[in-house]
């Protein structure tokens, strides 16, 4: 395993305390919860918003956790959702009078865990709100499966309810906007290699070097359908097919235009691969207002990438556009 | 008849060694058409309940399995920590106070468990999970309680074991509507769940902790 | 090779196609000289900044063009210094009447492009300053030799010197910083794996499953030495002696530390590193001033990393925490 | 004897040719101990010359090389640009306006090559760099040339060639002094000099193509 780690069980707890560490003390960590947040909060004034799932997607959660971000985010183990306690512990360290937000991303650990810490929460008596993400639109959705996985397109939910969380807005208010980001953003992605959990050492599967993994999720759980290796040109084409396709986007859209790399991709695939996409909505009418082209929700050292749209009205470009600080920075 | 208590203790014990010993491979299940995790999940709760056990309340079969279902809850991640923890949340409640169960109490209590993961999993029989393996084994040791038996139970538990083992195997083939797998679709019928094959494995050693326990008890 | 790429000879175009997009206007590009450029450059009232290495150490350089930092960079091809062309062309373009500034780094190839460029520049007239930059410890430094390689610590020549020059400062100003933060700059790199130009297809060097080379360069080419694969907290020990050691770094300093990612290695193990380090460094009563972690210098799908030391002093640090904007950020 | 510059034509479209066809394998020549760009920087610059190279200015070999000199400075990166931007250049200010050279008025022209390389990459004899093939080649093209010869030379081109690619081959277990190799210290002597190996191809082609246009010019 070419990795990067001491005790491979440590693996987590160890790059939270470097977060921790590197954050100059706008960060706090609690390593019994597995919990990153501002050292500033709870904050009265605004709704607490936290988030945790499978740690091995970063930097999502830990490290955007920030002003105009996240309060706090609370992952579980490599690719696990956290446990109910450390959900429960976490709203309750980090509760504000004003209410607390949890953003949950569809996967049914995640969504069970989330689920039962809501309900113990409320029995003690707090205001509290979700949001359930499911931008994966490689997954069929419908009542009688899973639903969609949420991926990438996380981001612009934590992104928009908490630049609005900064500016005073309600519980209720950051619901409101928070649905409007899950209702307006979906996701795909593709993988050219597997990931290697630090505990298990080896890759999550095998794949052929001329081979693809199309609508990969984010865990090294297959993906929808293998297929030859494809330039960069179709593999736009297939991502932006079956994304424009499922909202649908059409001509006059304005859109946040996200490539997301899965970690192992480098940043100069990424920028080569959004240059495509934006071209290639520019011809079908749909205009980008904002580019987003770097690892906003990776799979481990999986080599990949996803694209994400947005669909954007005012309100939604006015909240991207509000400043934000997390401990994931370039300056 | 030992003390059910004794052997809901001697049942933990030897579950919770089971997954520690078999974290890997059943992380590696788990990795065919899910994210590899599943034993390592559940090992980080069970190594707490097999290290704290003695310390563990036994003063009844619900409070001994209520303390279980908590630590499951507060260590593991994933699917598994809901899943199993409000299996052993659901038997305490069942069982309650009682320090002994009949066969029949013993049934109820693991049927409450079932309810329990299904309600929580929004999971039916044949969605391909844990279920599959945990459900025919429950009813076939339902059964030979029903025909009665006076071994100790010690042919009853190998029958559930293999009942269970025979079932996770015919896992394979079926289509995963729950869990990770079934984002794979037609994919995940090529491999068993991981879950069901990890109650098999369970079940067995179980089986031999028990059969040991009878005989010890018979010499 | 399983890169995302169409004409394997196009990529370097068709990354600079992405940033200029995903830029939003801020940024032009002119094809002619693989240069990515300020759309206010040049600008009359301060000094150009120029860089221009070989391509595949993205975001270097020409991910961060912008405010307070470069005006412009005009990469070669992957792993190849700027044909000298590049340079003058670039010179002239971005030439301000304030004069320009050139930031080499320390590769025969680049040296003697800029050197000739530099020279044709002043033939013409212009006022051009010139920084080499040889931050990495890997290489032994003397007359005889080729002398130290410029790598990851390039990233806080151009911040200061960007800063300086966005607060009007004038070219022997910059000279005068750029060569302050020269000498205070120190860095080394470990390699997991080697690396794949898109046009070449294969990694560069062929590594066991349980070996690392150890000060290793940015272009793939081999490091110091190769041994066994060690775990994180021994490997933080081997950077930190040699970085350490150099300058040398001692109890009192004040430093910025940087874990840079060399392309493959997720941020996850990034942050882990950095952790470890942050630690170690305290222990020496090496305090650090601001932490800077992910990816600043490249070497395409490299897993590896390579730690930085700045010491830094009141100047310094009010540069280094200056406004600044490029492409390559997260909001 | 031909016109000087319509061989100075043949041996840039020969090493063009060659640098075109050999890009990958001299690349991979410089994967060793560097950064295995070499022959597709070289390649950037030279099949513009073999594309452009009817329409550059053949009015002296001057011109003609001054014109290669800036192809390879505008199109080459890395080293090379420079390096062999400078070869052609100072080669081109040697020869000047002429369209003849003599035997000896060649050997200059390609001492000022060398010395333009030499001092562009601060590089000597021994350092393990392209100039270790190219000086023992050009010591041998002078040492035939004062000799004489009357086979239009092709023995004696035949000779230089052969020089550098034994010349290159005793590259290997030198100590890399300059260009990127130098990094690795030791381990560089593990392997030749991709430069040097380079010039060594090159003139065999050269050496093939010059014996065709004499035996051609000979029927
Ligand atoms: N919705 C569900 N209800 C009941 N059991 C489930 C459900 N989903 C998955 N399982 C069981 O859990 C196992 C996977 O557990 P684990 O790996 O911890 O989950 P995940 O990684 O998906 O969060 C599966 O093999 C299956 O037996
Ligand atoms: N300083 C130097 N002077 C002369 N020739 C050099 C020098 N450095 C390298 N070379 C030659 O150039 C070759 C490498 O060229 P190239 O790959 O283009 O350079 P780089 O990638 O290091 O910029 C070497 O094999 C060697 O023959
Ligand atoms: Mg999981
Ligand atoms: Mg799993
Ligand atoms: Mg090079
Ligand atoms: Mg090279």
């Amino acid at each position: 395993m070419k990795k990067f780690v001491n005790d491979p069980r440590q693996f987590v707890p160890e790059m939270l305390t470097g977060i921790q560490l590197a954050s100059g003390g706008a960060l706090d960590y609690d390593p019994r919860y597995n919990l990153i947040y501002r050292a500033d909060a709870p904050n009265d004034n605004k709704v607490s918003i936290i988030q945790g799932s499978g740690s091995g997607h970063e930097p999502a959660h830990t490290m955007i956790v920030g002003k105009g971000m996240l309060d706090g985010a609370c992952p579980g183990d490599v690719f696990a959702g956290p446990p109910v306690e450390f959900v429960y512990e976490t709203s309750k360290l980090l509760y504000s009078p004003k209410g607390i937000l949890h953003l949950v991303n569809n996967y049914t650990g995640d969504r069970t865990a989330w689920e039962m810490a809501k309900e113990m929460c409320e029995a003690d008596g707090m205001k509290v709100g979700a949001l359930l993400v499911d931008d994966d639109v490689a997954v069929k959705d419908s009542t009688w499966t899973v639903g969609r996985r949420g991926v990438a397109g996380n981001f612009f939910v934590i992104k928009a309810t908490g630049a609005a969380s900064e500016n005073g807005a309600e519980l209720e208010e950051l619901v409101r906007i928070g649905e409007k980001v899950i209702a307006s953003v979906r996701s795909m992605g593709i993988a050219l290699t597997s990931c290697t959990p630090p505990e298990r050492g080896t890759p999550l599967f095998e794949i052929g070097d001329d081979e693809m993994e199309v609508g990969i999720g984010i865990h090294g759980e297959p993906g929808r359908e293998r297929v030859k290796l494809a330039s960069a040109d179709e593999i736009v084409d297939i991502l932006l097919d079956a994304v424009v396709g499922d909202l649908p986007y059409s001509s006059g859209d304005e859109v946040a235009l996200m490539i997301n790399g899965l970690g192992g991709t480098p940043i100069s695939e990424q920028y080569l691969l959004y240059g495509i996409a934006h071209r290639k909505l520019a011809d079908q009418g749909i205009s980008v207002f904002r580019s987003y082209v770097g690892e906003y929700c990776t799979s481990l050292d999986m080599a990949g990438a996803s694209l994400t749209l947005l669909k954007v009205d005012n309100e939604l470009k006015e909240l991207l556009l509000a400043p934000a600080e997390v401990s994931n920075r370039i300056f | 008849m030992t003390d059910t208590n004794d052997d809901v203790d001697l049942v933990l014990r030897t579950m919770a060694r089971t997954i520690v010993d078999n974290a890997e491979e059943f992380a590696q299940l788990d990795a065919v058409a899910g994210d590899g995790d599943f034993g390592f999940s559940l090992r980080n709760g069970f190594e707490v309940v097999e290290a704290d056990l003695d310390s563990f309340d036994h003063t009844s079969v619900g409070a001994l399995l209520k303390k279980v279902g908590f630590v499951i809850a507060g260590k593991v991640g994933g699917v598994s920590g809901p899943i199993w923890g409000t299996a052993f949340m659901r038997a305490a409640a069942a069982a309650g106070e009682r320090t002994r169960l009949t066969g029949p109490e013993l049934i109820e209590v693991l049927r409450a468990s079932i309810t329990g993961i299904s309600q929580r999993g929004q999971a039916e029989l044949g969605d391909k999970t844990l279920l599959d393996a945990l459900v025919p084994a429950v009813d076939s040791l339902e059964a030979s309680i029903a025909e009665g038996f006076d071994d100790g139970g010690v042919a009853a538990v190998q029958k559930a074991a293999d009942v269970a083992v025979a079932a996770a195997e015919a896992t394979l083939g079926m289509l995963a509507k729950r869990g990770r797998a079934a984002y794979t679709g037609e994919r995940s019928r090529a491999s068993v769940d991981a879950g069901a094959t990890a109650i098999g494995v369970i079940l067995q050693d179980i089986s031999a902790a028990w059969r040991d326990s009878r005989q010890g008890a018979g010499q």
